[in-house]
């Protein structure tokens, strides 16, 4: 061992860190340094602290009815009153409490559930392939349609959003890490793993899974924004959260009938599910920057 | 060939260019200063390892550069009128009319969704051609650049055209118009030494039938040795030297020059330790103070790490930039290459014996009726390699190299044939015969970057290959370090992710990771064809004292001749799937008995100006794909003593030549063997 | 291309049946049937009994789907257990209403995000591009049926320019009805053209990053002959496939947005079939949601296909 | 006529003009029997009762009947039918056609809610073409009127086509022409009705709108001249704007049910607080903009022999509501309440929670759609509490008691004693009018009131909107429309 001299790495040594290893996640936090993720992130907290506080900050609750049905807008009622006498803003704010628990449930549980059988097909090509055609299957469906099947056999209310919400979700979890799986089991460190006699399943986690992460992750921020509209699609048909419990798109469903004698009922609803977008559709953008930075 | 052209005025004029790219690590200064003038009808080879500007120089001269980057500075006169302050419609006039460029990669270069001929008429429509004068001439081009059968090829789809022709038809599109100047960015660097024999064949002709002038880039010595007039070395982003090619060939003045040209390894030297120049490029971001080859240069002075030296004459119109040769020191001082002790095992029993190998990589099923029919990649191949002995595997890209070796580990399944491991018949590929194979053989990837986990840290890497091995906890630890020394790493190193590194240093990561298992023996595809050639040097020294120091059989595959040459005991000659030749690399090299490997040796450039008239045999056309080959001999739709050439030659279509031994002592697969 | 369709074949009559059997099975697994909802809010358990059997509906399950399927292949959909019509008749009925919809969205998707994604994907002003890229955030965040009620907050009752509610036939009166049609059309497009616009444009700035756009640069071509000849046509390949599938996606808005502007379409007919286990009604509509769907998706193949020519229709 | 109006027209009346008219749900021949709400529309503008009775005197008028002659001991009837009244193809309409519809509705696939009338019948005889004698084993009393005034003579002949709506042969004023289902139909004036000089238009176009919004926008635009299907708070801005005409149009009654075996409900006392805990009045004025009456009782306000102190029984008292549920030992018992998916329920079930909390209940909602709500109330299965609504609540309460699934055998109080079983038994058999039917009604109302299983919310008035470009509109006392008169104006 004599003829090689140690080579200079490309990393000087001012620089001493960034080739270091770091904390898991830390990449994540990443997306939270430029100004877009800034403000997704102070949107995203803005928000679930307002829902997480709810109870605290208006201990009355969603239902407090007075006789003073459908005011307009007010210092004391900033989104005005609904047609049985309640606050409109304090209605809102334990709609999106609702709709963040629902994402709470309904998010995860497509992304792991989805990620898993698009992974499947690791077992068994022809698992995998099935998995796909069934997922096509699903794709096939008009998703509101199959929400409001879904809701009738499971019943409306909560759980049945979250089962319909995660049923839709599958196919797109499912076809990303199944995209995902076949990219990787290609890839070059994929072989050499094999070569190198590591069991399908070591491979499996430490190898392909840590790659699905990222879009899968990304592909979450996503579905937050679409889980939050189906539940609003839902409710506007009518099968979503059930009164008096308020959700964003509940209260849509009811404020339509008002539009014209009080506009300002759905107005209330629309400014929060916007926010909400908003500030996922920030977090999503800059989630993508971050995970494909290198 | 012409060496001295007969032209003189100056067509190009290129003073002081610097360009920036402004990123957010700083500006970087991808070109900085750099002048050069080329007269008409003549070739200028600009080489250098990567990122040392040479592409970003062309695109600055075609006024193309990619966003951010910036000139700085400088002038271009292409004969007499200054390029840069034209905007960008009036530069669409140059473009294309007075300068045409060649592009390094063919399969991205054509538009695929457009006919082969509507690409090249749309370069006279718009300089204002009409339409059917654009037709015809654009299959005047196409066969004028040596596109067989114009009229039915002139409509199809750049996909339908190989590589080869491919990169004919951007040639076809760059002459057009009668350009005076070529530039041509790495023409042949994706493509195979036969296919780059033609290309630069036909750039030859260009220059002499219509007197243009080229920029060759290129990054192969060879290349510019054939090829060139006069040669531009960049470093860096400078000019470090510059001059006719006979006199820098004879006599560098530049120690960067001279490293370059020796850590390539040749068809026919010997087997001592490459020169390789140590350490990498430089990060163009942060240049080193002073000469920015210092830190690699053997003969640096204390000067050059202080003060960068100028572009100063040498003498018979060379200029070069270093202290050292300007105070009149010699620059030619090599690194004294070890002697290595070497063992070559008397005839121990191999490690790997493959017999009649085949495998197909076609058959899959297709929904639910049908299969794709069979491809058999690997057709019928017998090879063995003993403990400490290294086997080299040639052939042109697809011919099924790497298939024959993914074969042998596992990744592939074989369709019948023999695989035995140490004694042992692995061929079911089943779970105890994998892990025999992963204990015994393993493998050492092309690509540096795919083939280490971006996620995850050299020293994991490092210690899941030793888990495999049964080695766990501290003890892996400490192995990994050992193994860090071994391939010549910082063992400090461990804890960094693999983009921290440059390529050499992932390959030299990739090395460590196969010797992890304590195998007898590794295959090697194409470890270092992605890399610089001081890299590769260095590469090549390391591989070689590991097998010198442990003994280890390689299956060492490459396309590059030289590289196979300098490290190989044997050689197999691989051609569709077959191997056509194989036998001691001296006599092989020596005196190749079959046309195929005849071909692909007078196919590679050497890096020596002596060897310009030597004859040459370039052979047209393809490779046959694997999925219809022809009939008997493989070979012989491109062979130059096949029925094509010689008539009365049926044999070659009818019946498949076998291995057999021929009057030099080596096997080769021809009916007519050592006829060439 | 025939051998192309009769490859798809297998594949597609296997994603027929098992849709026909989930449209079959899942609206059964609902709690009460047709008959319930036939014999009236008073109705006694023996009328209810009475009815089920009349309907057929006390058979088995698998002689009810065979039944079924015996008739969609002789083109006979059934009988809406609800109202006594052919099916093929309802859906006739509504489905003016929704092509409608759904023909008007589609060229107002297809056209803004065309001209959206062109311009966002061409060498423009920064100012320029962060007004194109806002407006395809804003889209692309906001589903159909909140940009339908924006709209009706804004052009329907803060400036009273069109109707928000209701529908009149085209062919009826055709001044009148595309005054109705455009609120819920604009609404059903915005979203679905924010997408096509989006993928346009990253297709097309990756095609501008190809060496055979520098190499058409290289030949002389002018930067809008560049746009067009090399990297728009090398982009629309993603944009067929996109649209095909934004088709389908916008027949799902389309039922929310018919709830909100209170239009009679397919859409309506779904939740109220479904409501009242009009099953019959829910099973035609799901397969044909999913044989368009299909037939998108093999018409995008074959678009692609014309437009590239490395793409073979093969097997 | 029966009908009321009180409508404020103007502009010239056109002769054989068009009528538009918006529906929010579409028609359903197969329920020609079932009085369904969504037939209310058109039924009777195609085919005609024999007899209708007058919205609040319940004065029978004539109609297809010339008279209805019951004999003192109640149990025969003879019924006259008009001369010269002939169906749409034209055939005369005869005693025959009578018969066959009183056997088609004793059918229980018919689905009449009033089918036990029919099936009380022992012998129905033609006597001749205009004349047929009906005798029953029992005493018919109001229902048989209540009967006579719901079901539409049919022609045998086309009777199977009903269903399906491709031949809807009546003896009314009107065709039945065009139906698109979901989407409307047109009726066209039928030249040889009986009473064809009466009639105004020439043909009524009715277009389903099942949007509150998209209704209300239709009357604006003048598109449609009358809607069907709004509710009072939806039409609440309209409410004094002369150029709408709000027309009352029947009512619908919407109890709150409790079910007397299951905790916390099977204690009396704790059913009585949940009478005193409903704030009724706000429930009047937030979901019916003010409309519709308040009762303890799910009898007509106003009906004949109802006690005023029964009605005004369960005063709005939470206080009182508190104090029994703590004295019952019931405070924070769980209670669902089950409720069909219908916007107004919806609404009132929110207040009713609200109220129930209130005194220490604790109310969940089971919001099943449709279909399934119907399921468990035919079957007696709502579990411990439910929202129902009934739109038959103009009936005779003599009617109601037999009529409405939450009152009738089987119901979903499971309420069955020996004593609700006698008192019903006595109203049903008291001839109508009488001193001991009156007796009768104030006994099951003393029953019901204390019993407290069922607690009438509200009975609201369905209502039409018209604009003034219409007038003549008649309702009948179930809420019918009748266009017979109807005409527009230009
Ligand atoms: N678009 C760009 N943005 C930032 N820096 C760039 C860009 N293009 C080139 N550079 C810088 O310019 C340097 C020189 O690049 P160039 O492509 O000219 O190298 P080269 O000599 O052609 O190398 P190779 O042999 O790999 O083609 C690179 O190292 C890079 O740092
Ligand atoms: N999975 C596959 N499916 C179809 N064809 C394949 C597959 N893998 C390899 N081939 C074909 O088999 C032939 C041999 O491929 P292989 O990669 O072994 O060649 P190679 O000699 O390693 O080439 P290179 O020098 O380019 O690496 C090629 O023609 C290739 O197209
Ligand atoms: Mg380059
Ligand atoms: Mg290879």
């Amino acid at each position: 061992m004599t003829t090689t001299d140690p080579t200079t790495p490309v990393l000087s040594a001012e620089e001493p860190d960034t080739g270091r290893r770091r904390i898991p996640g830390a990449r994540y936090l990443q997306a939270f340094r430029t100004p877009r993720g800034m403000v997704a992130a102070v949107l995203v907290l803005g928000l679930a602290l307002l829902a997480g506080l709810a109870p605290v900050l208006f201990p009355g609750g969603y239902d407090e009815q007075t006789p003073d049905a459908l005011l307009p807008v007010s210092l004391a009622h900033p989104f005005g009153t609904d047609e049985l006498g309640r606050d409109i803003f304090v209605r809102s704010i334990y709609g999106l409490r609702t709709d963040l628990a629902l994402v709470l449930y309904a998010v995860p549980a497509a992304m792991v559930i989805g990620t898993i059988l698009g992974l499947l097909g690791a077992v068994a090509g022809w698992l995998g392939t099935l998995v796909q055609r069934m997922l096509d299957i699903i794709v096939g469906f008009p998703g509101l349609i199959l929400g409001i099947s879904v809701v009738l056999v499971v019943g409306t209310g909560f759980w049945g959003l979250v089962i319909s919400i995660v049923l839709i979700g599958l196919p797109t979890f499912g076809r990303l890490a199944r995209q995902v799986l076949l990219t990787q089991q290609n890839r070059e460190y994929v072989l050499a793993a094999r070569t190198l006699g590591i069991g399908r399943w070591r491979i499996m986690v430490r190898h392909i899974l840590p790659n699905t992460l990222d879009p899968i992750l990304v592909q979450g921020s996503v579905f937050i924004v679409q889980a939050v509209f189906l539940e609003a699609g839902l409710s506007i048909v009518g099968l979503g959260i059930q009164p008096p419990e308020p959700s964003l798109g509940s209260l849509l469903n009811l404020g339509m009938r008002y539009v014209e004698q009080a506009p300002t009922y759905i107005i209330g609803p629309i400014v929060v599910l916007l926010l909400l977008a908003l500030a996922f559709s920030l977090l999503t953008d800059a989630l993508n920057e971050a995970v494909n930075r290198k | 060939m012409t060496s001295t052209p007969t032209a003189t005025r100056t067509l190009i004029d290129v003073r002081g260019l610097t360009v920036a790219f402004p990123t957010d690590r700083g500006v970087v200064r991808a070109v900085n200063d750099v002048s050069w003038q080329l007269r008409e009808g003549e070739i200028l080879g600009i080489v250098g390892e990567s990122g040392s500007g040479k592409s970003v120089t062309a695109r600055a001269i075609m006024g193309m550069l990619r966003s951010p980057g910036r000139i700085d500075s400088g002038t271009v006169e292409l004969a007499g009128r200054d390029l840069l302050p034209l905007g960008e419609l009036a530069m669409c006039a140059v473009r294309g009319q007075e300068m045409a460029m060649v592009f390094q990669d063919p399969q991205a270069a054509l538009n695929p969704v457009m006919r082969v001929g509507d690409q090249i008429a749309e370069a006279l429509l718009v300089h204002g051609v009409a339409k059917e004068t654009a037709r015809a001439r654009a299959a005047e081009l196409l066969a004028q650049v040596g596109i067989p059968d114009v009229e039915r090829t002139i409509d199809l789809y750049p996909h339908e055209f190989s590589g080869g022709m491919r990169q004919r038809v951007v040639i076809a599109i760059a002459l057009a118009n009668k350009p005076r100047l070529l530039i041509a960015d790495e023409p042949t660097t994706a493509l195979d030494v036969t296919i780059q024999a033609q290309i630069l064949e036909l750039l030859v002709e260009l220059r002499r039938d219509l007197g243009i002038a080229i920029v060759m880039i290129t990054h192969d010595m060879g290349v510019v040795a054939e090829l060139c007039d006069r040669m531009l070395v960049m470093y860096g982003g400078r000019v470090v030297e510059s001059g006719p090619v006979a006199e820098v060939f004879a006599a560098t003045r530049h120690p960067y020059t001279h490293a370059l040209l020796n850590a390539v390894p040749r068809a026919d030297a010997g087997t001592e330790a490459l020169p390789a120049i140590p350490g990498a490029p430089p990060d163009p971001a942060r240049l080193p103070t002073g000469c920015a080859f210092h830190p690699r240069c053997a003969v640096a002075q204390d000067v050059c790490a202080a003060e960068r030296p100028e572009l100063s004459a040498r003498g018979d119109g060379r200029v070069a930039a270093c202290w050292v040769s300007e105070r009149g020191g010699t620059v030619t001082v090599l690194p004294t290459p070890t002697v290595r002790s070497r063992s070559v095992p008397a005839s121990s029993t191999p490690i790997l014996e493959v017999t009649d190998l085949v495998t197909d990589v076609g058959s899959r099923s297709r929904g639910l009726f049908g299969r794709t029919p069979p491809v058999y990649a690997v057709n019928g191949i017998s090879l063995q390699v003993a403990p400490g002995e290294t086997l080299g595997l040639v052939g042109e890209s697809g011919c099924g190299k790497s298939t024959l070796s993914r074969t042998i580990v596992g990744i592939n399944r074989p369709a019948s044939g023999r695989v035995v491991v140490d004694g042992r018949d692995v061929t079911a590929m089943d779970r105890a015969a994998l892990a025999q194979v992963t204990s015994t053989v393993q493998y050492v990837f092309q690509d540096p970057y795919a083939s280490l986990n971006p996620r995850r840290t050299i020293g994991q890497s490092l210690t899941e290959a030793l888990g495999v091995a049964g080695v766990t906890g501290q003890a892996a630890r400490t192995r990994a370090a050992e193994l860090m020394d071994r391939v010549g790493l910082n063992r400090g190193h461990l804890d960094r992710y693999p983009f921290a590194f440059s390529g050499g240093q992932r390959q030299r990561v990739g090395i460590a990771r196969a010797l992890a298992a304590e195998p007898k023996m590794l295959i090697c595809d194409e470890p270092v064809s992605a890399l610089d050639v001081s890299i590769q040097a260095q590469i090549i020294n390391l591989l070689e004292d590991l097998r010198n120091d442990l003994g280890l059989g390689y299956l060492f595959i490459a396309h590059d001749l030289g590289v196979v040459r300098h490290l190989s005991d044997r050689v197999a000659v691989m051609y569709l799937g077959r191997i056509v030749e194989t036998g001691p690399a001296e006599q092989v090299y020596g005196s190749p008995q079959h046309p195929y490997t005849r071909a692909l040796l007078s196919s590679t450039p050497e890096p020596e100006t002596g060897a310009r008239d030597r004859e040459r045999i370039v052979l047209f056309g393809d490779m046959p794909s694997p999925a219809n080959p022809p009939s008997g001999c493989a070979f012989r739709t491109r062979c130059p003593i096949g029925p094509l050439h010689r008539s009365g030659r049926e044999i070659c279509s009818r019946t498949t030549p076998e291995l057999g031994v021929t009057p030099a002592g080596q096997l080769a697969a021809c009916h007519y063997p050592g006829e060439l | 291309m025939i051998r192309f369709l009769i490859g798809k074949m297998p594949s597609f009559l296997l994603v027929a049946f098992v849709s026909s059997v989930i449209a079959f099975v899942l609206p059964r697994l609902a709690p009460g049937d047709a008959a319930v909802e036939l014999a009236g809010p008073d109705a006694t358990p023996e009328l209810v009994e009475g009815i089920r059997a009349e309907l057929g509906l006390d058979q088995p399950l698998w002689q009810q789907y065979l039944i079924w399927m015996g008739g969609v292949f002789r083109g006979d959909l059934g009988q809406s257990y609800i109202l006594g019509r052919p099916v093929t008749e309802l859906i006739g009925g509504r489905l003016e209403s929704t092509v409608e919809l759904a023909v008007l969205a589609t060229i107002i998707m297809i056209v803004v995000g065309l001209v959206l994604g062109v311009l966002g994907g061409s060498p423009r002003s920064t100012a320029a591009r962060s007004v194109i890229d806002g407006f395809n955030t804003v889209f692309l965040a906001i589903p159909p049926f909140l940009t339908g009620l924006l709209l009706i907050l804004l052009l329907g009752l803060a400036i009273p320019l069109l109707p928000v509610s209701g529908e009149i036939a085209l062919f009826d009166d055709p001044e009148l009805g595309i005054q109705y049609l455009i609120l819920p059309a604009v609404a059903l497009a915005l979203p679905q053209a924010a997408v096509v616009a989006r993928l346009l444009q990253t297709s097309m700035l990756t095609a501008r990053g190809e060496d055979f756009v520098d190499l058409a640069r290289a030949k002389g071509a002018r930067p809008s002959r560049v746009t067009r000849k090399h990297v728009l046509r090398n982009s629309f390949g993603t944009v067929v496939v996109v649209i095909g599938l934004r088709i389908g996606d916008l027949l799902g808005g389309a039922i929310v947005v018919e709830a909100i502007f209170a239009r009679n379409g397919l859409g309506t007919l779904a939740v109220t079939a479904v409501q009242s286990r009009d099953y019959l009604v829910v099973q035609a509509l799901i397969l044909g949601a999913v044989l368009i769907a299909v037939v998108m998706q093999l018409l995008s193949e074959i678009v692609l296909a014309a437009l590239d020519p490395r793409v073979r229709l093969g097997g | 006529t029966s009908a009321r109006n009180l409508q404020n027209t103007q502009g010239e009346r056109i002769e054989g003009g068009t009528l538009t008219y918006a529906i929010a749900l579409d028609a359903r021949p197969a329920g020609l029997f079932q009085t369904l709400a969504r037939n209310n529309p058109w039924v009777e503008n195609v085919f005609q009762p024999l007899v209708r009775l007058d919205a609040t005197t319940r004065a029978v008028e004539p109609v297809l009947a010339t008279s209805v002659d019951i004999s003192p001991d109640g149990r025969t009837v003879r019924i006259a039918l008009r001369e010269g009244v002939t169906f749409h193809d034209g055939r005369p309409f005869t005693a025959d056609d009578v018969k066959f519809t009183f056997e088609t509705t004793a059918g229980k696939e018919a689905g009449s809610n009033l089918g036990n009338v029919p099936r009380a019948f022992t012998s129905i005889v033609v006597e001749d073409p205009t004349h047929l004698t009906v005798t029953a084993d029992a005493p018919l009393g109001d229902a048989l009127f209540d009967y006579l005034n719901q079901t539409p003579i049919v022609d045998p002949a086309t009777y199977d086509q009903v269903a399906d709506g491709s031949e809807l042969n009546g003896t009314g004023p009107f065709r039945f022409t065009h139906w698109q289902p979901g989407a409307g139909f047109t009726l066209e004036r039928y030249d040889g009705y009986w009473n064809r000089d009466a009639v105004q238009l020439q043909r009524i176009e009715f277009v389903v709108t099942a949007d509150a919004t998209a209704l209300l926008s239709a009357l604006r635009s003048g598109r449609a001249q009358l809607a069907w299907g709004l509710t009072p708070s939806d039409a609440r801005p309209y409410f004094g704007d002369d150029r709408y005409t709000i027309i009352d149009a029947g009512g619908t009654v919407y109890p709150l049910g409790l079910d007397t075996t299951v905790a916390p409900f099977d204690d009396e006392r704790v059913r009585q607080a949940v009478g005193y805990a409903l704030d009724r009045q706000r429930i009047r004025d937030q979901i019916f903009a003010g409309t519709g009456a308040v009762s303890s009782l799910p009898f007509p306000v106003g009906a004949e022999g109802v006690p005023q102190a029964q009605v005004d029984h369960y005063d709005y008292d939470p206080d009182r509501a508190r104090e029994m549920i703590r004295e019952a030992g019931a405070e924070g018992a769980r209670v669902p309440i089950s409720y069909g998916a219908n916007p107004t329920v919806r609404a009132i079930f929110e207040v009713v929670a609200n109220n129930l909390r209130a005194i220490g209940l604790d109310p969940v909602g089971v919001t099943l759609d449709q279909p399934t709500f119907q399921t468990g109330q035919n079957q007696g299965e709502l579990g411990a509490a439910w929202i129902s609504l009934h739109s038959q609540i103009t009936l005779a309460p003599s009617t109601i008691i037999d009529s409405i699934p939450v009152l009738r055998d089987g119901n979903p109080s499971k309420v069955d004693s020996p004593e609700f079983e006698s008192l019903k038994a006595a109203l049903r058999t008291a001839t109508p009018g009488s001193p001991e039917a009156d007796a009768a009604v104030a006994a099951l109302g003393e029953y019901l009131i204390d019993q407290a299983f069922l607690h009438p919310v509200v009975q609201a008035p369905e209502i039409l909107v018209a604009t003034n470009k219409t007038g003549d509109v008649g309702v009948t006392m179930r809420g019918v429309t009748l266009l017979e008169n109807a005409y527009v104006t230009g």
